[in-house]
C-alpha cells in the first residue's frame, strides 16, 4: 500500500499554503512573494522527483483513503501526467520569481494575501486536474480552477475586469454544467466514475446505447472546448486576457488553458475514445473547427490595436493547432499536439512577461507605441522578438518543431488541406508579429536615447525571462529528447 | 392509491426539460440576476438527473441499520451531489458579488445596456 | 410503476420554473425560485436521497435566496 | 440599524438556540443520519445571518468578527488536511482512517472512525464561510 507519493504532496503542499496565506495575512505578514517562491520551488522539486520516479518505476496509482478504484478517488502518475505536472509547476515557479516589486504594484496592497491564496488554490486545482483519474473529482477541480481564475481576473476592480469576469464566469459555468451532465450520463451507462473502468465499459456499451453515449460525448466536448477556448467558444478569452493584471494573464495564457487540454486528451483518449473516433464524426468536426480556429484567430489578431488583445487572439489560433494535432489521432499529430502544449506554454508566457515589463515600465498598451521600443529596451525586445519568431515558426526555434510535427500528422492522416492551412497561418502570424519587431528596432522617433535597462529590471525579473528564452532555444535545437519522451506517451494513448 | 402508468424514464425526461428551461432563461434574459437563476435551474436539473440515476423504485433510504439487508437506493450519486450543490452555491455567490460590482461600474445589470455603455466609451 | 406524488411534484416543478422564466419582477422570481428549490428538495426526499434534500433545503432554498435578495436590494428590482 | 420589529426580534431570540443546535446535530451525527458538514454548517451559519438580519451587523460583529471568521475558515480547512495527512504516519494513503480512531459499534455516536471529526472541521469552515459571504455581499444594508 502506497503511503506518501511526491505527486500527492504537490497538491497537499499547495492546499496547505493556500489556507495558511489568509491566516498569515491576518497577522500582518508582508513577504508573500518570497513565501510563494519558496512554496512553488518546493512544488517544482516535488514534480521533478515525480517525473524521475515515473521514469524508473512506471505508471503508479494512488488511492485516497485506501478505497478501491471502483469506489474511491484515484490519482494516476503516468508519463503524460508527470510531464504536464512538471510544466505547470515550472511555469508557476518562473512566474512567481518574475513577480517583483514593480510588477506587484498592479495589485493593491491589501489584496496580496488573498491573491496568493487564489494562486495557490489555482495551482493545486490544476495539478489535481492533471493527476486525477476520477471523473467527478475532475469536475470538482475544474470548478475550483474556474472560480479562482475568475477571481484572479477581477482582482483589480475596474470596468473592464468586472465585465470580463462576469462573461467568463457565465460561460465557464455553462461549460462546467455540461461536463457534469456528461459525467452523469457516463455514470448512468457504466456505473463507474473511474476513467479507466468507465472507458473499458463504454467500449462495449457504446454500441448498445448509441444515443446516450454520444450525448455524453457531445456535452463533454462542449464543456471542455468552452474551457480551453476552441474557436467559436473563445469569446471570453480576449476580454479576460486583456483586462487581467500581467501576472494573471501570464498564468492564464500559459497554464490554465493547457490543463484543460490535458483533461481533454485524457477523457477523449481514455473514456470516450470509441465514440469520439469511431462511432461519430466528432473527431473530423474537431479537425475542421481547429482549422477554422487557426485561420480566424490569426485574422482577428491582425486587426487588433492593443498588444495584449493581439496576443490573446494569437492564443486562439495556437489552441487551434493543439486541437488539430489531438483530433487527427495519428502518431505525429498527437505528438505535435502535446509538444505544442509545452511550446506554446513557454512561448506565450515569455511573450506576456516581456510585454508586461514594457507595459508596466512605459505604459505602452497599443501596438503603435512599440515603435522605437527596441532601441530603448533592447534586451526586452530581443527576447520578445525571439518568442514572436518562435510563435511564427522560424526553424531553429521550438515553435517550428511542433508545427512541423503537426504538419507531418496531417500528411499521415491524408488531409493535405490542413498542411496548407498551417503554412497560411504561419504567414499570417508573420504579418502581425514581424511589423512589431521591425518597427520597434528601426521605426519611430530617431531621437530616443539608447537606454540599456538591465539595471532597472533587476536580476529577479531577468532570470525568468532568460530561462524561458533558453528553453525555447533548447527545445528548438535539441527536439529529439522531448519528442522521444512524448512518443512513449502517444504510444500508450493510441494503443 | 391510483395507479397511473407512466414510463419510469419520466425522471430523466423531467430533468432534461428543466435543464432546457434553465438554459432558455440563461440565454434569452438580458438581466444578469435572471441569468444566475437560470444557471441555478440548470444545475439543479443536473442534480435531479444524478439523483434519478441512483433511484431504485422500491428502495429505502441508504441508512443502514445494524443487521438489516433491505434494498436501498444507490447512495453514491446523492453523495456526489452534495459537492455539486455546494459548488453551485459558491458559483452563485461569486456571480452575485461580481454583478453588484458591475452595477456599481455601469449603473445597470442589463447585458444589452452594458454593451451600449461600453461601445459609447470606445467611440 | 411510478408514484403519483412524484409525478405531481415534477409537474409543479415545471410549472414553477416556467413562471420563474416569465415573471418580470425579480423579487417575485427569486421567491418563486425558492419555492422551486423547496419542491425539488421535497422530491429528492421522496426519492430517498435525504442527504441531498437537507443540503438543497439549506443551501439552495435558504442561502441562495438570501444572497439573491441581497443582490437585488443593491441593484434594482425590475427587469428591464 | 433603522428599524426593529418586536415580533421578529423575540422570535429570533427564541429560535436561534434551536437553529444552532439543529445544525450541530446535523454535523455531529453525520455518520448515522442524513446531514453532514456542509448542510449542518450552513444551518449554523444561517443562524448567524438571522442574528445580523434582526439585530444589525454590529451585533454580529461583536459575536463573530471578520477576522475571527477568516481564522476559523482557514483553520477548519487546515484541520481537515492535517487529519488527512496524519494517515501518512501509519504508512496509509491520504485520508485513510487511523487505528487510533476505532470503528465502534454501528449506530452509536462514537463510531465511524474520524468521519465525524472531518465533518466538524468542514462544518466550522462552512458556517464561517456563510457568514463571511453574507457580510461581503453587503448584508449591512439589509436589516
Amino acid at each position: 500500500m502506497l503511503g506518501v507519493h511526491p505527486g500527492v504532496l504537490v497538491v497537499l503542499v499547495l492546499l496547505i499554503s493556500a489556507f495558511i496565506s489568509p491566516v498569515l495575512d491576518q497577522f500582518k505578514f508582508k513577504r508573500f512573494s518570497i513565501f510563494a517562491i519558496g512554496v512553488s520551488g518546493i512544488v517544482f522539486a516535488l514534480s521533478i522527483i515525480t517525473i524521475l520516479r515515473v521514469n524508473s518505476l512506471g505508471v503508479e496509482y494512488y488511492h485516497f483513503g485506501g478505497w478501491t478504484p471502483d469506489k474511491g478517488i484515484e490519482f494516476i502518475f503516468g508519463e503524460l501526467e508527470a510531464l504536464m505536472l512538471l510544466l505547470v509547476s515550472g511555469m508557476f515557479f518562473v512566474v512567481y520569481i518574475y513577480n517583483q516589486k514593480k510588477i506587484r504594484a498592479e495589485i493593491s496592497k491589501h489584496l496580496r494575501g488573498w491573491y496568493f491564496t487564489l494562486a495557490f488554490m489555482l495551482q493545486a486545482s490544476l495539478s489535481g486536474l492533471i493527476l486525477t483519474n476520477d471523473l467527478f473529482n475532475m469536475f470538482v477541480f475544474i470548478e475550483i480552477s474556474a472560480l479562482t481564475t475568475v477571481a484572479l481576473i477581477s482582482i483589480n476592480e475596474n470596468r473592464d475586469t468586472v465585465f470580463a469576469s462576469i462573461k467568463y464566469l457565465f460561460l465557464t459555468a455553462v461549460g462546467s454544467s455540461s461536463v457534469l451532465f456528461s459525467i452523469g450520463l457516463i455514470y448512468l451507462l457504466t456505473g463507474y466514475l473511474n476513467m479507466d473502468l468507465a472507458g473499458m465499459e463504454l467500449i462495449e456499451l457504446a454500441g448498445m446505447y448509441p444515443a446516450a453515449s454520444s450525448m455524453a460525448m457531445l456535452f463533454m466536448f462542449f464543456g471542455l472546448a468552452m474551457k480551453s477556448a476552441l474557436f467559436p467558444l473563445h469569446i471570453w478569452l480576449p476580454d479576460a486576457y486583456y483586462s487581467a493584471p500581467t501576472i494573471s494573464t501570464a498564468i492564464m495564457a500559459g497554464i490554465v488553458g493547457k490543463a484543460y487540454i490535458v483533461v481533454f486528451i485524457k477523457v477523449f483518449y481514455k473514456v470516450l475514445s470509441i465514440n469520439f473516433f469511431e462511432q461519430t464524426n466528432l473527431a473530423n468536426i474537431t479537425v475542421i473547427m481547429a482549422g477554422i480556429a487557426i485561420i480566424f484567430g490569426s485574422l482577428f489578431a491582425i486587426g487588433q490595436t492593443k498588444i495584449k488583445r493581439m496576443l490573446a487572439y494569437s492564443s486562439v489560433a495556437q489552441i487551434g493547432y493543439i486541437f488539430l494535432g489531438i483530433a487527427l489521432a495519428t502518431e505525429s499529430g498527437l505528438t505535435g499536439g502535446i509538444l505544442h502544449i509545452i511550446n506554446h506554454s513557454i512561448i506565450k508566457t515569455l511573450l506576456f512577461l516581456t510585454v508586461g515589463v514594457i507595459i508596466i515600465y512605459t505604459g505602452a498598451e497599443n501596438i503603435i507605441d512599440f515603435q522605437g521600443a527596441g532601441r530603448k529596451y533592447p534586451f526586452t525586445m530581443i527576447l520578445f522578438s525571439l518568442s514572436a519568431l518562435a510563435m511564427v515558426g522560424i526553424p531553429p526555434l521550438n515553435g517550428f518543431m511542433s508545427k512541423w510535427t503537426i504538419a507531418m500528422g496531417t500528411l499521415e492522416a491524408e488531409k493535405p488541406l490542413y498542411l496548407v492551412i498551417i503554412i497560411l497561418s504561419s504567414l499570417l502570424n508573420g504579418v502581425y508579429y514581424l511589423p512589431i519587431i521591425i518597427q520597434s528596432f528601426f521605426g519611430g522617433d530617431e531621437e530616443l536615447g539608447y537606454n540599456w535597462e538591465f539595471k532597472r529590471l533587476g536580476f529577479k525579473i531577468i532570470l525568468p525571462l532568460i530561462t524561458l528564452a533558453a528553453l525555447i532555444l533548447l527545445i528548438g535545437i535539441f527536439p529529439s529528447y522531448p519528442i522521444n519522451y512524448i512518443n512513449r506517451i502517444v504510444f500508450s494513448l493510441i494503443s | 392509491m391510483i395507479d397511473i402508468v407512466v414510463h419510469p424514464n419520466i425522471y430523466y425526461f423531467a430533468s432534461i426539460v428543466l435543464f432546457l428551461i434553465g438554459f432558455y432563461i440563461l440565454l434569452t434574459h438580458p438581466n444578469l440576476i435572471k441569468k444566475v437563476i437560470g444557471l441555478n435551474v440548470m444545475d439543479s436539473a443536473i442534480f435531479f438527473f444524478f439523483v434519478a440515476v441512483g433511484f431504485v423504485s422500491d428502495g429505502g433510504s441508504p441508512i443502514v441499520e445494524a443487521g438489516s439487508e433491505a434494498l436501498t437506493v444507490n447512495p453514491v450519486p446523492s453523495g456526489l451531489m452534495l459537492t455539486g450543490i455546494v459548488v453551485s452555491v459558491s458559483v452563485t455567490a461569486f456571480a452575485l458579488a461580481i454583478i453588484i460590482k458591475v452595477y456599481q461600474h455601469y449603473g445597470t445589470i442589463n447585458v444589452e445596456e452594458i454593451y451600449v455603455v461600453r461601445s459609447e466609451r470606445e467611440c | 410503476m411510478i408514484n403519483l406524488f412524484h409525478f405531481v411534484l415534477i409537474l409543479t416543478l415545471i410549472v414553477v420554473v416556467i413562471s420563474v422564466a416569465k415573471i418580470k419582477d425579480l423579487l417575485s422570481a427569486v421567491i418563486l425560485f425558492a419555492v422551486y428549490n423547496l419542491i425539488m428538495s421535497l422530491l429528492w426526499q421522496q426519492m430517498r436521497a435525504p442527504d441531498v434534500a437537507i443540503t438543497e433545503a439549506a443551501l439552495g432554498a435558504g442561502v441562495t435566496t438570501v444572497l439573491l435578495v441581497a443582490a437585488i436590494s443593491k441593484t434594482g428590482r425590475l427587469e428591464k | 440599524m433603522k428599524f426593529r420589529d418586536t415580533i421578529v426580534s423575540i422570535i429570533t431570540r427564541f429560535m436561534l438556540p434551536f437553529i444552532t443546535l439543529f445544525g450541530l446535530y446535523l454535523i455531529v451525527h453525520v455518520h448515522l443520519s442524513p446531514g453532514g458538514g456542509f448542510s449542518g454548517g450552513t444551518v449554523v451559519g444561517a443562524g448567524f445571518v438571522l442574528l445580523s438580519l434582526t439585530y444589525g451587523i454590529s451585533m454580529q460583529e461583536r459575536k463573530f468578527s471578520h477576522r475571527t471568521s477568516t481564522l476559523i475558515e482557514s483553520g477548519g480547512a487546515l484541520i481537515y488536511i492535517i487529519l488527512g495527512i496524519s494517515a501518512f504516519i501509519y504508512g496509509q494513503p491520504f485520508l485513510s482512517n487511523l487505528p487510533i480512531f476505532p470503528a465502534g459499534t454501528p449506530g452509536r455516536l462514537f463510531s465511524g472512525g474520524f468521519i465525524a471529526l472531518l465533518n466538524i472541521a468542514i462544518g466550522v469552515k462552512v458556517a464561517s464561510t456563510i457568514v463571511a459571504l453574507f457580510d461581503s455581499l453587503g448584508g449591512e444594508d439589509l436589516h
